[in-house]
């Protein structure tokens, strides 16, 4: 029978970009594989007030069986713990917030993405590989930004220079330039998602300064970079995935969404085509009204990752390869390539908080 | 009966019709929205009284609202993590109890209104907007950057709060609870407009200097008016925690401040049942026009565009007419 | 921390002051001295940032895309008086919220539809690139002494303009006495029509040089819309002194507050909670400023209007 | 001469290089009218407003009915018996015509934080407003808003509202301007019965008014009391008469 | 002869309220005309029509030989309508030379000659003009309107709060204009001023023209019935 997907995420506003890629590599993934799959997807405008009525409707009007789509952490906060404890499943293609990890993980919420702090972790492994022991650390002051410094600190090993907090969707960054060149730093490590992240590159190669960056990908993803631009040449960050990682289903997935969308997946299209793969894997083994054997099925991940080997850790989070990539320029597009690997097999530091 | 009275009572009506209809149809989302209308009614009703009734145009009326939502919101998770507020000088716990947590809301909201209000009532126009804006932004950066209730991550409640008698899980128990407060601000609104506190609210409004020599404080009518404004917000807020179960900082930004006053000019300022008029067509739009097209929102902006130039007075306006009580 | 950090930081507060000048000049004429809330400024900022993208984009000129900021900026300020705030002079102060609060959703959704969800590229033309050497061993990016000057000389210009002009003085008492003015012979329409263009223009003139060092994407508008208010009302309403003289004590405090806050908490809390408190403070920081001087100047700093 | 109820004592206040009153000394006394003219911009407003609380003095004292109200600010001031109309109206524009005058009749009962219970109910209220309506020839205009009302019809609702206040002086600035020949004539009535109630300080440039009306007249110039007497006397006084008057005395005797 | 300015049967509404029901009147060139009336019959209701501040329902207003019906109120002052309106609504946040200079066209009037009418204001040329007293302000209102240089000069109680000597300034200026072929359309309360430089007088009684004809013919019997003196 038809599985009946509501997809949460945002859609309009500053935010669009990456709903449109998860929902868009999502509905890729259906395509391809023909599966019986009604998607719902629905606006929630980066409200998280807007995103938890959108869960009521889809649970209550449109009884959907499971439930996806959310982008940012705090939306995920505020609609997945109601979702699951209403006995439907949630697979998140994108926001892997550590309270969801831990503390409060559910047996029907699973990860395909990342938990959060994992491209910070690799950020940090791959500083003590290259060598750096003074950094500059830099985010916006909110949860995911604290997380994210603490997710370099948990692995890397060098010194701390400073480490800075900056008011949440700033985009004058010369004080902190200021203060990284003053602090003596041999490399910075910092998160700042979206326009932060352009305005800080752009400034920081005005300034003159040529420290090594290096940070998650977030700030580097194919639809930011373009604004980047040579700004973001030859810097270093880490994801868990690239266009470039060599395997069949990524090589099929880069070529089907170009023809599909005209114009290159980013980081997003591939969680949201992943997860998609996933629900299509769990749907061929079991039906969601048999919650227990769906589950076991969604667990098995038994699919084939655009990323290569995926498995699930006990707390429904993925265990995987993290890379390090570095901008380049094809003809003229600015995009990455993978120059090494970061982490293998990684999965997360939140596996034994996780009671299920 | 007057025009406006008629078409006030039928939207009272036609908030009550909708979740039930909803309701024997199967389409229980239905009452959510009605609950989001109420509530949001009702916030927009308190920001009436300060904006409409007393010219106070406040863009900091998210503080109230975020603040009753917060109290909801911690007093819910410390009573369901058994985590004390304060154990000294007293024990304080927390709570799951509706008619608890309300008056706390409102006393809570309701003393920020006092201070914000009575620093803020120094200035006038525009500069009363800024400011008390300020205020606001203060609360919302500080609920982002703080941790301990979770920052910009919010704070979840996971149960709604309990109302003996009712079962508040029920969606139209709950609907039943906000659309009862929200006909009692109304109510209160009514009569508080008809009093001789309101005639010296709008005599303030229009002329402030001419209230003084009269001998009345506009201060301190003034300064009344956007308290209570203040604690219907924070009503608001403590049963929109409820509604989403979930608290977190967008309840405070900007963008709840402007949307209430959007709710409230939409509707008909000093018109009792704008707010709740406005809150409903807004909603609406907003959940049907996402079906329409993915730019959605450049149809939402357009229609409430023509709203203002053709609609004089907001949605009661062009329906009542221009005559209101002033 | 050495000297010649405070001197950079200091710098960079001026900057940034005349950067946030910059940015609010379009609404101090528009709503400053002209006295309309106009919500949609940040649409005006984001327009004129879209335009120079795409024209500097298509031509390959930077320039050409400048032009192409002001002239988009400008033609939209007229459309948007002409159509939809021209009907509203009459009306309360309120409905020109609600206008301008529609349009900004208007324009944004709009310039998603048109240029996608995707932030454009726009950056710093050859020969404003890179940084100066200044003594003291202070590297300064040069683009950003471009944007003093070019705050400079808007500054001057907007003060002569409405304070010296007899188009200024019109503007002014079309402010406060609409009708009166018509009736003593001046066409106030035509005129609002031309100044509310001329402070999109200059909106759309900001955003497209602040656009350049920061990021040009859908949305960029808004945290400008506020703090333009914030920067025009500490500075009083119709004052171009004040707008500049507030828009640099803006960026001082801002800057020097995110810089020094944590460093002077640090000195009696341990060194995270320092981090978090001052960063906290730091971002509250200008509404703190902008509540204390209301306090005690109700009318802002230079102001004497109280609308 | 009895106590006077009103007294001021060498008030001063500057407005950058303008002297506009200058040690203003100033007495009112039960049941008198006293009469403050001078040309214009000579500072009789700014005498009003100093009374009133509008504007603080820069210097010098004000007692009222025995007490020193230098410091009060305007809402106290209005609340010991300080009744003020304005030179240009001030007005509640939305309320009706008797809405503005329940305005003043609410605030003399001290009854104004009264939240639940509807004012137009209350028959007192009303039937004592329109009273005050009735006398100043508006009843018929009683339920206009009141900024729809012409010119003359505000000046005479300002002295309505002033009526209402029931105070213990009054202060009006320049009562009859805007208002035509009738009304100015019923007016002159009106206030000639009003002293013996209230003790009146009238700012005015009517001089048939003045002349008609005031016990006492004092001249203000450049902020200054020149002259200060009977209306004989300041009739007779040429360096009024050159200053302010020109003939005019002359033509109000005759 | 046909009149500068000529008011034909107008009616006029605010709102639903009617405020004038037929008014009639004319201005010659180089004439001074009175408008009387008790207070609220619609004195200033003409004069706002006249100048295009609000729109007439029904008749016909003619300025010039033109008619201004579809005429905005700054394309109606530019044919040479000159207002000193009631209440006298000085641009406050202007100072006095600004107040001044917003409207003027060229012609006989400056600013030196404006304050050399009213020296008071030479003083105060660069104060705000809310800052004014109410005189000052009044003045300021009549230099302004006569910097824009009109063929008719409107005023609306131009005498409002002036001290006598002042206004017999004023009514001198009234007359010596009236020498200079200015035409003038004036309200104001003190009816004796007003008979002695106007030809003509035109009576409102609750919106409509009662009464018209030359000042000399205005009897006690008439300014006893329509003006209650
Ligand atoms: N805020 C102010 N700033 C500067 N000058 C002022 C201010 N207020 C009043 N003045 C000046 O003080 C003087 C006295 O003004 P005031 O209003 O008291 O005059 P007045 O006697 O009431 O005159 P009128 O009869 O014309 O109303 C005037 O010259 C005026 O210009
Ligand atoms: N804005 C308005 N809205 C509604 N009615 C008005 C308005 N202005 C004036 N009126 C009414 O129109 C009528 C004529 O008013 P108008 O101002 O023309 O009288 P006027 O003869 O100039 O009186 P005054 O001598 O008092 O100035 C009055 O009854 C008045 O109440
Ligand atoms: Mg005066
Ligand atoms: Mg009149």
């Amino acid at each position: 029978e038809t599985l009946k997907v509501g997809m949460i995420t945002t859609l309009s506003g500053g935010g669009a970009a990456l709903g449109i890629d998860v929902r868009d590599g999502f509905m890729l993934a259906i395509k391809q594989a023909g599966a019986d799959i009604e998607v719902i997807a629905q606006d929630d405008q980066r409200k998280p007030d807007i995103a938890v009525q959108l869960a009521d409707k889809m649970v209550q009007s449109d009884k959907v069986d499971v439930l996806t789509g959310i982008i940012w952490s705090n939306l995920a906060i505020a609609v997945v713990p109601a979702v699951v404890q209403q006995g439907k499943f949630y697979l998140s293609p994108n926001a892997g917030p550590s309270l969801l990890a831990g503390e409060r993980c559910h047996e029907n919420y699973f990860n395909v993405a990342w938990q959060n702090d994992n491209l910070a972790e690799a950020a940090g492994g791959y500083a003590n590989d290259a060598g750096y022991s003074n950094s500059f650390l830099l985010a916006p002051n909110y949860p995911a930004g604290r997380d994210m410094l603490t997710g370099y600190k948990r692995f890397y090993k060098g010194a701390v220079a400073n480490e800075v907090y900056t008011k949440l969707g700033a985009n004058e960054y010369a004080p902190e330039i200021a203060q990284i060149r003053a602090s003596g730093a041999d490399s910075v490590y910092f998160f700042l998602p979206g326009g932060m992240g352009i305005a800080f590159l752009k400034q920081y190669a005005q300034s003159g300064l040529d420290i090594p960056l290096v940070g998650p990908a977030f700030s580097f993803d194919q639809g930011i970079l373009q604004a980047v631009g040579e700004a973001a040449m030859g810097v270093k960050n880490t994801s868990q995935w690239n266009k470039d990682i060599d395997n069949p289903t990524n090589k099929a997935f880069v070529e089907s969404f170009q023809a599909e969308y005209g114009r290159l997946p980013s980081l997003y299209a591939s969680q949201g085509f992943d997860t998609a793969s996933l629900l299509i894997s769990a749907m061929g083994k079991a039906s969601v009204s048999d919650a227990d054997a769906f589950r076991d099925a969604l667990r098995a991940a038994d699919f084939k990752s655009t990323r290569g080997d995926f498995a699930f850790a006990p707390n429904h989070h993925p265990i995987q390869d993290i890379y390090v990539r570095e901008v380049i320029k094809e003809g003229d597009v600015y995009t990455n390539k993978i120059v090494g690997v970061a982490m293998t097999d990684h999965a997360n530091a939140y596996i034994d908080d996780c009671q299920m | 009966m007057n025009r406006e009275a008629a078409i006030s009572l039928l939207i009272a009506a036609g908030l009550l019709a909708a979740p039930l209809l909803g309701n024997a149809f199967d389409e229980p989302f239905v009452i959510t929205l009605a609950t989001k209308v109420a509530i949001l009614g009702l916030a927009g009703t308190g920001l009436n009284i300060a904006l409409g009734y007393g010219g106070m145009v406040s863009l900091g009326h998210a503080a109230f609202f975020g603040l009753g939502g917060y109290v909801a919101g911690i007093l819910a998770s410390h009573a369901l993590n058994y985590e004390p507020l304060f154990t000294a000088p007293l024990l304080v716990e927390g709570t799951t109890q509706m008619l608890i947590i309300w008056p706390v809301a409102i006393v809570v909201s309701g003393v920020a209104a006092l201070v914000i209000g009575a620093l803020s009532l120094r200035t006038t126009g525009v500069f009363f907007i800024m400011i008390t804006l300020a205020f606001a932004q203060m609360v919302y950066y500080f609920a982002i950057s703080w941790p301990a209730y979770g920052g910009e991550d919010g704070l979840s409640i996971y149960i709604r709060s309990e109302f003996p008698g009712l079962n508040t899980l029920n969606p139209l128990h709950f609907f039943a609870i906000c659309y009862v407060l929200l006909i009692l601000a109304i109510g209160f609104s009514f009569l508080l407009s008809q009093s001789r506190f309101g005639l010296a609210l709008g005599g303030a409004r229009q002329n402030a200097q001419r209230l003084a020599t009269v001998g009345i404080s506009p201060f301190r009518v003034k300064l009344t008016a956007f308290v209570i404004s203040g604690m219907m917000a924070g009503l608001a807020g403590a049963l929109y925690a409820d509604l989403n179960r979930f608290v977190s900082p967008s309840m405070l930004s900007w963008h709840t401040s402007g949307e209430i006053m959007v709710f409230v000019i939409l509707g008909g300022t000093r018109r009792l049942f704008g707010p709740a008029a406005g809150a409903a067509l807004y909603i609406v739009l907003e959940n049907t026009l996402g079906d329409v097209s993915e730019h959605w929102l450049l149809l939402l902006g357009a229609l409430l565009v023509a709203l203002v130039l053709f609609a004089r007075g907001g949605v009661i306006g062009i329906l009542a007419g221009q005559t209101r009580h002033a | 921390m050495t000297v010649s950090l405070i001197v950079e930081q200091l710098l960079n507060g001026l900057q940034f002051g005349f950067m946030l000048f910059l940015m609010a000049a379009g609404l101090t004429l528009i709503f400053g001295v002209m006295g309309l809330i106009n919500l949609a400024h940040g649409s005006f900022y984001m327009i004129g940032a879209f335009a120079c993208a795409a024209v500097a984009a298509a031509t390959g000129s930077y320039w050409v895309g400048l032009a192409a900021s002001l002239a988009a900026a400008a033609a939209a300020g007229a459309l948007v008086e002409v159509a939809v705030i021209r009907r509203l002079y009459r009306r309360d102060h309120l409905d020109q919220v609600l206008a301008t609060f529609a349009l900004i959703l208007v324009f944004s959704e709009g310039t998603r539809w048109v240029f996608g969800s995707f932030p454009l590229y726009l950056t710093v033309p050859d020969f404003l690139s890179g940084p100066v050497a200044l003594p003291g061993g202070i590297d300064y990016p040069l683009f950003r002494f471009a944007i003093i000057l070019i705050g400079l000389v808007i500054a001057v210009g907007l003060f002569l303009l409405i304070a010296r002009t007899r188009l200024g003085i019109r503007i002014r008492a079309g402010e406060s006495d609409r009708e009166m003015i018509a009736a003593l012979g001046v066409d106030i329409r035509k005129l609002y029509t031309t100044v509310f263009a001329i402070g999109a223009a200059l909106a759309g003139l900001a955003g497209a040089l602040v656009g350049t060092i920061q990021s040009v994407q859908v949305g960029m508008g808004e945290p400008v819309l506020i703090l333009a208010f914030v920067v025009i009302i500490i500075g009083g309403l119709g004052s171009i002194v004040g707008a500049l003289v507030s828009a640099i004590l803006v960026g001082l405090a801002d800057t020097l507050g995110r810089f020094l806050l944590p460093v002077a908490f640090d000195t009696f809390m341990d060194s995270s909670t320092a981090n978090n408190v001052g960063s906290a403070l730091a971002s509250m920081l200008i509404y703190i400023l902008m509540a204390l001087v209301l306090f005690l100047r109700p009318t802002g700093l230079f102001g004497t209007r109280a609308h | 001469m009895p106590e006077p109820i009103l007294q001021t004592e060498k008030l001063s206040k500057r407005f950058g290089a303008v002297v506009a009153s200058d040690a203003v000394t100033l007495d009112l006394v039960a049941g008198e009218i006293h009469a403050l003219i001078g040309p214009n911009g000579a500072g009789k407003s700014t005498v009003i407003k100093q009374v009133a609380g509008e504007i603080r003095q820069d210097s010098g004292s004000i007692r009222f009915a025995g007490r020193d109200i230098g410091r009060l600010d305007m809402v106290a001031r209005a609340r010991l018996g300080l009744a003020r109309t304005f030179q240009v109206s001030s007005i509640a524009p939305e309320f009706s015509a008797l809405q503005n005058v329940m305005l003043a009749v609410q605030s003399v009962e001290r009854k104004t934080f009264r939240f639940l219970k509807p004012a137009r109910s209350d028959t007192s209220l009303k039937e004592q407003a329109m009273s005050h309506l009735v006398r100043l020839l508006l009843d018929d205009r009683a339920e206009i808003r009141a900024g729809d009302l012409s010119h003359g019809e505000k000046r005479a609702l300002e002295i309505a509202i002033a009526l209402a206040l029931r105070p213990k002086a009054f202060l009006l600035d320049e009562p009859m301007a805007g208002m035509g020949p009738e009304n100015t004539a019923k007016l002159i009535e009106i206030l000639d019965g009003l002293r013996t109630e209230a003790p009146i300080l009238l700012v005015e440039h009517d001089m048939d008014a003045v002349f008609a009306l005031a016990d006492r007249i004092s001249v203000i110039v450049y902020g200054r009391i020149i002259a200060s007497g009977t209306p004989e006397q300041i009739r007779a006084n040429e360096e009024v008469r050159r200053a302010y008057l020109g003939d005019e005395g002359h033509d109000g005797a005759a | 002869m046909t009149a500068l300015l000529e008011v034909a049967g107008i009616t006029a509404f605010y709102g639903t309220s009617q405020a004038l029901f037929g008014v009639d009147l004319a201005v010659g060139e180089g004439e001074v005309v009175a408008l009387m009336g008790r207070n609220g019959m619609g004195k200033t209701t003409t004069i706002r029509t006249i100048c295009r501040m609000m729109p007439h329902r029904e008749g016909r207003i003619a300025f010039a030989g033109r008619d201004l019906a579809r005429l905005p109120s700054h394309r109606a002052a530019w044919l040479g309508l000159g207002l000193v309106p009631e209440g006298r609504r000085c641009f406050p946040t202007l100072t006095v030379r600004e107040n001044l200079i917003a409207a003027a066209r060229p012609g006989h009037w400056s600013v030196d000659r404006v304050v050399g009418l009213f020296p008071q204001l030479a003083e105060r040329r660069n104060q705000k003009a809310n800052t004014l007293s109410g005189g000052e302000q009044q003045m300021l209102a009549i230099g302004r309107a006569l910097m824009t240089n009109p063929r008719l000069l409107i005023l609306d109680e131009a005498t409002e709060g002036l001290g006598p000597l002042i206004r017999r300034e004023i009514w001198s200026v009234i007359a010596a204009l009236k020498e200079a072929g200015l035409s003038i359309l004036v309200v104001d309360k003190s009816l004796k001023e007003l008979t002695a430089v106007a030809e003509r007088c035109v009576i409102l009684e609750k919106g409509t023209t009662c009464w018209s004809g030359a000042s000399a013919d205005l009897t006690p019997a008439l300014t006893d019935r329509y003006l209650g003196v």
